[in-house]
């Protein structure tokens, strides 16, 4: 039943271009899918195995980095380079991952020393000229190709191919999370995430899959990072800020954190509202602020979580 | 050609598409423009909404203007792209295709301005885009980009200001300059631009970059200090220049100051303290107030329009400069042109014509604006003597 | 040289003075209700947009602006902790997030009231101090010594009031202070109110020193908050001395290394000490 | 010798929570171990269970030594313990309890290849999803023995004290433990409860589990057990069959020095 939903949604997400033109409403929508993939994927380490992770912009801005490096000075494709660049992020998050958890850092300690790794990231990023070009950040000219049906090899151009593209990473990224929640490791991460102790008696080795979760969802906005760089066309340090973290917090937290697709609403939610609804610029940052906290104080399973709740109920 | 053409389609579209009969008597153009107007980088984006805003109403409530015998009134459409580059580029999509708008001012901010450069390049000859941001400069000319105009002037080249200074700088005798930047795109390109000038010029130069937000400086001071240089060449906006000059002057360990940007302001507030404060100046509002009577209107129009008593001296040039004359210059060429969809022929018009409204500005061959300006040099006690530049 | 470091030892820590008292409200905060109130900073921030208003548009003598500002700012986060705060005890995650949506609100308010062109008050007290071949400007070493004193005083009341003393038992043991008569839900709230009254202290203090702008409070809240952790959660002089250290090494490291990685001096520093005593220098077992 | 523990020693600062205890379990036997409360019963059984690191002394399990091994590692050797008051994941069911509990048996069961399990739930090929079913039926049984079939799909925040309790039991022995250790089993519960959980450990033993429970009282532990041994300020002061130790004279003076206190 709910599977048949779910293919209905899809369906109607992969035949939208047919029906909708507007070249604005599929740009939002390519980043709303892309924002989706960070907000699920940063899930699957916060809202499912309880770590507060603020590497989850790192992962995503250094990998946009690493694959045009790996392009320009390796020659490789686009999609090598974001092979590679999702192989660094997995060991940077591996190195990270293991230092924070091997030191039993908790909560807030996770929090702080992750935004600390994230931070040094981007001061090495934002100084690092020579390589970065730094401040002035890099304008990517070339554009991937894919293998399109009928079309044979064709250049990502325009914004209906980097839909499906998003769509699909979307797809994948949610496919991937819904098989690990609902798996024995899911089950793992529960046990860490409601109480590690217990999961540690019942000889879960906590460790390995608190890290497990970790690069898994990096890896994921790794791959985002990649995809948003080359569908922006620019990358700058500004991808590893602070600020990129708590916005994904924020998605997460407006969709609600209690299911694989909920953070993906709120990742819509927080990419479309600002084009659909006008404000002037103070107000809107007010308007932000106010939905944020009456999100979290009254609907603390988050404006997806919530409605569903109320529709199972009938 | 085949660009004016489809540009005169889309004109007829856009003229299709505005709603027909009584209700809207005149003819409305609109100006759209992406800036940041919150967060720590909304300074510069901030004066401009606001001077594109003066503009704006003034012309609209003078009754608006006309070209080729058809009235028009000015509608601004800004949105604030928050200095991230997804919303800036949903937003000119938006303003586009949606708004069928035809002038774009902004981006101040360079990470912006990279984010939206694609799709601006894509629709090349579509529309102007008339921003200030330092990585506007590198693109200027190049093919595909005619839609580009630079409306800031440049340090460097032969009607940049750069070289102009650095020789004045020597005149006074300096033998060695301390360079005190933000960490940002603008800080890295000066650098860029100043290190050769001060190296031919035979002055040294030493060079810290710092984190924007700073507000301690007493570290890198004191680094500066240590190597005994006459000078101290501060970063770019009065946000860091209030702490670094009154940090300086304070501790005694600078008295000579060199500034490309920024204002007088900080100068004046420590001026017992300051031997030397040079200052390139686009516009010495304090002294024009008083000499121009069109920059006496501005300020007062400013100050009734916003209802404050306090005028931004220190950011007054972004406002006027950037937009507000910009604006004025805009609709001037519309009218020259005798249309107000034809983006190619207004830039014509616009890089053929030298417009004096609060400055004299005209466009080089590029695409890069050149405007008067004030080398303004305040010594001990607050005396100031202004030297007006108009470049050649 | 020596000359150079002694400088920028006593300037860290006079910076460093400044992140330890919005590191102390921090820690309180952090101790007794379980919330990292990141919107100390904006509050912050009201403190010296407030005290600046008092001092140079209303013309009020300093020591009231800054009065006025403490007060102005306890009020605010006595609202804050009744409408938003009281909902998110011991919900670190909530308390969070609800603390970024004060930033944004506020932050947005502040633009409103006094846009993002940066303020600078009048030099309330100009001229320098001469010691040991060092220069300090007065006000700075002002700034120290009013701050330190505050310090001291928290110290005092938290060690010899029974308010303080219930805080100190509540932050050990909840359970036992709660046995003991503390009134849990009045003893947060006081925490909460202090500890914005001491960022609100804080920023009016500032606003003597820099100039101010709608965002200053963010870098503020986040040094804050490495120094309280560095130093360990609940420690008073902790995190004076957190705050202090991370000053000093920010300072010392600028002179030797890149400028440009200042901020990451002291994130290097606080990882080391996480890892080898993660309930920070001060901190007990925890 | 299933379990060996050599002069096992815990101090915490000053105080010695456990004193060079020494003392054997062999398979298939039922040994309680009893002292008044503080005597270090708990402590004992963590240090055991690799919850706690011990200041001197080396426990043997099968004859390789664990005594610095981490919890989830000895658990995965087989030797479980439960917690005195339970540890549950308060926002799941009982049977989402014994299915997280499972993780030891299905990695026995699939090793590496569980990891196919992930992909789909037949990547993993017949065994294992024949593996996944009879993991579901064991957890059944479990709760069946348990007599927590009512509560199977109830949160556990829902669930009596007695029942807290015996789904920790449960979720222990779905560790499939050689050695199970249980603290204090029968602290905080109710006649009947007890009864309920003596019927249990009945059971438990004619499937030939080997148990080591823990209590401040002798008890029903006394029927149960086929071998007691006493703790008093964390020394064993006497061990023998649950009548011997019981007629020690050390040990009631341990209890009645209690009760004077």
């Amino acid at each position: 039943m709910r599977t048949l939903a779910w293919a209905v949604v899809a369906a109607l997400f992969a035949l939208l271009p047919l029906a909708v033109h507007s070249d604005v409403v599929l740009t939002v929508l390519v980043f709303a899918c892309l924002q989706g993939m960070l907000a699920a994927s940063f899930n699957l380490i916060f809202g499912f195995t309880g770590q507060l992770s603020m590497f989850h912009a790192a992962a995503f801005g250094i990998a946009a980095y690493a694959t045009h490096l790996s392009m320009e000075h390796l020659q490789v494709s686009f999609w090598i380079g974001t092979l590679l660049a999702a192989c660094l992020v997995a060991v940077l998050s591996l190195i990270v991952g293991s230092i924070c958890f091997r030191f039993r850092l908790r909560e807030f300690y996770f929090a702080v020393v992750t935004l600390a790794f994230s931070e040094m990231a981007r001061l090495l990023i934002l100084n690092w000229n020579s390589v970065t070009n730094g401040s002035l950040g890099i304008n990517l000219q070339e554009k991937p190709t894919v293998w399109w049906p009928g079309a044979g090899v064709v250049k990502l151009d325009g914004t209906v191919p980097w839909y499906y593209v998003a769509l699909a990473g979307l797809a994948l990224t949610l496919l991937v999370c819904h098989r690990l929640v609902h798996s024995w490791m899911g089950r793992c991460f529960a046990a860490i995430r409601l109480n590690d102790a217990l999961g540690d008696a019942l000889g879960i080795n906590v460790f390995r899959y608190k890290l497990a979760a970790f690069m898994v969802g990096s890896v994921i906005a790794a791959v985002t990072g990649s995809l948003y760089a080359y569908y922006l066309g620019s990358i700058e340090p500004g991808f590893l800020s602070v600020d990129q973290s708590l916005a994904i917090v924020a998605m997460v937290l407006l969709g609600g954190r209690r299911s694989v697709a909920a953070p993906v609403f709120g990742a819509f939610l927080l990419t479309a509202l600002p084009h659909v609804i006008h404000f002037p610029a103070e107000v809107r940052s007010i308007v932000y602020g106010a939905i944020l906290i009456a999100t979290i104080l009254l609907l603390p399973r988050g404006i997806y979580g919530t409605v569903s709740a109320v529709l199972r109920r009938g | 050609m085949g660009m004016r053409r489809s540009a005169a389609l889309i004109a007829a579209a856009a003229l299709a598409a505005l709603p027909a009969g009584g209700a809207v008597a005149q003819e409305v153009v609109k100006i759209g423009q992406i800036e940041a107007q919150t967060g720590p980088l909304a300074t510069y984006g901030w004066m401009g909404y606001q001077g594109v805003k003066m503009a704006v109403d003034e012309i609209n409530r003078a009754g608006g203007f006309t070209v080729a015998g058809k009235k028009y009134r000015l509608e601004q459409i800004s949105p604030d792209t928050r200095a991230n580059p997804q919303e800036a580029l949903i937003q000119l999509k938006q303003l586009l295709e949606n708004d069928k708008v035809r002038f774009v001012f902004g981006p101040f901010l360079t990470n912006v301005f990279n984010g939206i450069e694609p799709y601006a390049t894509q629709n090349n000859g579509k529309f102007l885009l008339m921003g200030g941001a330092t990585a506007m400069h590198g693109m200027l000319g190049k093919p595909n980009h005619d839609y580009l105009l630079r409306t800031w002037n440049w340090d460097a080249g032969q009607s940049g200001f750069g070289q102009l200074l650095v020789d004045y700088l020597k005149k006074q005798g300096a033998k060695k300059v301390a360079m005190l930047f933000q960490n940002d795109a603008f800080g890295k390109v000066a650098v860029d631009i100043y290190s050769p000038i001060f190296k031919q010029a035979g002055i040294e130069l030493q060079v810290e970059l710092f984190e924007p937000g700073t507000k301690d400086f007493s570290a890198p001071l004191a680094k500066l200090g240590a190597g005994k240089p006459d000078y101290l060449f501060p970063g770019y906006t009065d946000a860091v220049l209030y702490d670094i000059v009154r940090q300086a002057t304070e501790t005694g360990l600078f008295s000579r100051f060199f500034l490309v940007r920024g204002s007088l302001a900080p100068g004046l507030k420590n001026k017992e303290a300051i031997d030397d404060y040079i200052a390139y100046l686009p516009k010495y509002f304090e002294e024009a107030e008083k000499k121009e009577p069109k920059v006496k209107a501005f300020v007062a129009a400013y100050k009734a329009f916003f209802k404050t008593s306090d005028f931004p001296y220190d950011q007054a040039p972004l406002c006027s400069s950037s937009c507000y004359d910009h604006v004025y210059m805009l609709v001037e060429a519309m009218k020259r042109a005798g249309t107000v969809d034809d983006v190619a022929k207004i830039k014509k018009e616009l890089m053929s014509m030298t417009y004096s409204g609060l400055w004299n500005i005209r466009y080089d061959s590029t695409g890069e604006a050149v405007f008067d300006f004030d080398v303004v040099h305040m010594k001990k006690g607050g005396v100031v003597t202004a030297t007006h530049v108009q470049p050649k | 040289m020596a000359q150079l470091i002694l400088g920028q030892l006593l300037n860290g820590a006079i910076v460093g003075t400044l992140y330890g008292i919005i590191a102390l409200g921090v820690s309180l905060t952090f101790g007794i209700t379980g919330i990292v109130n990141f919107a100390l900073g904006v509050f912050m921030m009201l403190g010296a947009y407030a005290a600046w208003y008092l001092t140079d548009t209303l013309h009020a003598p300093y020591p009231l602006a800054v009065a006025g500002a403490v007060a102005l700012v306890a009020a605010a986060g006595w609202i804050a902790d009744q409408l938003l705060f009281r909902f998110t005890r011991n919900d670190l995650v909530n308390g969070l997030l609800v603390s970024i949506g004060l930033i944004a609100a506020l932050e947005g308010t502040a633009l409103l009231a006094w846009t993002s062109t940066p303020k600078e008050m009048h030099h309330i007290l100009p001229g320098v101090f001469f010691a040991l071949g060092l220069v300090v400007p007065k006000m700075k070493l002002t700034v120290f010594a009013i701050l330190l004193v505050a310090i001291a005083l928290t110290q005092l009341a938290l060690t010899r009031t029974w308010m303080g003393r219930a805080a100190y038992a509540y932050a050990q043991n909840a359970e036992a202070a709660q046995l003991m008569g503390v009134h849990t839900g009045r003893l947060q709230t006081g925490v909460m109110v202090y500890s914005t009254a001491l960022a609100g202290f804080g920023g009016a203090l500032y606003a003597s020193l820099y100039s101010l702008e709608p965002t200053l409070g963010s870098l503020y809240v986040l040094k804050a908050v490495e120094a309280a952790i560095l130093a360990g959660i609940g420690s008073i002089a902790g995190a004076l001395v957190g705050g202090i250290i991370l000053g000093v090494t920010e300072g010392v490291g600028s002179i030797y290394l890149p400028l440009a990685f200042r901020d990451a001096y002291g994130l290097i520093f606080l990882v080391a000490v996480l890892l080898f005593k993660p309930s920070g220098l001060f901190g007990g077992r925890r | 010798m299933l379990l060996e523990v050599r002069g096992l020693t815990k101090r915490f600062g000053g105080l010695t929570a456990v004193a060079n205890v020494s003392f054997g379990i062999e398979r298939g036997e039922i040994v309680a171990v009893f002292g008044p409360n503080g005597s270090g019963k708990t402590t004992l059984l963590s240090l055991i269970a690799g919850m706690m690191r011990p200041t001197a002394g080396t426990i043997l399990w099968k004859g390789a030594a664990i005594s610095e091994w981490q919890a989830h590692d000895v658990a995965a050797g087989g030797l479980v313990k439960t917690f005195q008051n339970p540890q549950l994941f308060m926002e799941l069911t009982a049977m989402e309890h014994l299915l997280i509990a499972s993780h030891l048996a299905l990695k026995r069961r699939l090793g590496v290849r569980r990891l196919l399990t992930l992909l789909g739930a037949h990547a993993g090929g017949a065994q294992a999803a024949a593996a996944q079913d009879d993991i579901r039926r064991h957890a059944e049984g479990v709760l069946a023995l348990c007599r927590l079939q009512v509560a199977a799909h109830r949160k556990a925040a829902e669930l009596s004290y007695g029942e807290e309790k015996m789904l920790g039991v449960a979720m222990a022995l779905m560790c499939e433990p050689e050695l199970l250790l249980l603290d204090e089993p029968a602290s905080g519960l109710g006649a009947a409860e007890i009864e309920n959980l003596e019927a249990v450990l009945h059971d438990l033993r004619a499937q030939g589990v080997t148990l080591c429970v823990i209590d401040h009282k002798v008890g029903f532990l006394g029927k149960l057990a086929d071998r007691a041994i006493a703790l008093h300020h964390g020394a064993r002061i006497a061990e023998g069959s649950p009548a011997q130790v019981l007629a020690d004279p050390q040990v009631v003076e341990a209890y009645l020095g209690r009760r004077h206190a």
